[in-house]
């Protein structure tokens, strides 16, 4: 298991090696992409914000949980922080299991946990000049 | 007791500051640190869909704080 | 689109590269990779045997169907044939869409269907010096 | 007419063969190549989960065949 919060670029397919065994049939990798637009609007490019040792926290027993819940034989997972540009990779999950069902359940998870449990902000800039916070998932269980 | 309190992304802009400590009585809970950041720095740094995390794990309104403890309030998230 | 039948090693990170554009916020890499061990047997190395053409036609055909269903910016699909060794990716699908929900969707639908519709076999050498074409699924519609 | 047939994997053990020509009556289906190649090669060769397709593309049982068609056995399929 590798979980990790990186203000570099990530190397998705350095990813899938580390967690690639040759008991595996299927590794399944997600990436999460700045994409150029966000509900109508030009996008220009992104700033996340972590609250760093919680994030990594959080994001390492997400995947413990979900390894424990999934036939799974590793995951890799990894945030970026910090100023993106379009394109750039700001989350990938690399799953590796004996078979795919598996690998398509754990990745789905962790991906939807993530968005919802782990403690990470996004600030859109647009190219019309304004910047905004997005507006993210209320996390449950608290206030 | 005296616990330290970290504002992130929307919340530090509400707030105008990134972290803050705050004096409570023995006991209080996060609801009454709640109330006491609303005092202090205004109802809009405290919304409604705010979550809490104390010493990095996410606790309900009723737990009760310890002296030194560190409290986040987190927005809700994006990251992904 | 992208799909082949190739007989060379399949480069995963290259079929991603090639999916991806600015406006997707999601790329789904999926490899099927050659295990050492089948229903209880330790198993060597692998053969793929494929109906070419008719594989290649069959493949283009499926991924064009999941891409006018599902809400996909791209796709590229690639079967390795010929000898493979473990560990060896025998199959690679990377799906690039604006939305992780569609991204999921397709893949999983492009390796289901390959999986049942290609003709494509497979033929595995065991540690124990036997050799056995691999069960497959009928294919429906057939006789 | 005359109509190529192709074996692959498993079939092609059972037929000995990856290729064969069928002389069949004008208007004859898939179904009745069938029944002539199991005359020739042996019932093993054409076995109840044969699925055909002519001219690579998957066919039903009372598909008519041409002069000329590439018609293909296709065993139960283990790509992936």
């Amino acid at each position: 298991m590798y979980c990790e919060i990186v203000n570099q670029p990530i190397d998705v397919a350095a990813l899938e090696r580390r967690v690639r065994t040759n008991a595996d049939g299927a590794v399944l990798t997600f990436s999460g992409v700045v994409r150029d637009h966000h509900e109508g609007r030009d996008v220009e490019s992104l700033h996340y914000e972590a609250y760093g040792d919680m994030a990594l926290s959080k994001l390492r027993s997400i995947c413990e949980e979900v390894a424990s819940q999934c036939d799974v034989t590793d995951i890799a997972a990894v945030h970026r922080v910090g100023d993106l540009e379009i394109g750039d990779v700001s989350v990938a999950i690399a799953v590796a299991a004996a078979h795919r069902d598996a690998a398509y359940e754990a990745s789905r998870e962790i991906i939807e946990r993530l968005k919802r449990e782990v403690p990470i902000w996004k600030r859109e800039r647009y190219r019309d000049g304004k910047e905004e916070w997005q507006e993210g998932y209320p996390v449950d269980g608290g206030r | 007791m005296r616990v330290t309190v970290l504002f992130f992304a929307v919340f530090r802009d509400f707030a105008g500051t990134d972290q803050a400590e705050f004096e409570l009585p023995d006991g209080a809970t996060v609801a009454q640190l709640i109330e006491a950041i609303g005092d202090r720095l205004g109802a809009d740094s405290v919304p409604a869909n705010v979550a809490v995390a104390v010493n990095q794990e996410y606790v309900l309104n009723n737990t009760t704080l310890q002296d030194g403890d560190e409290v986040a309030l987190i927005p809700p998230v994006a990251g992904g």
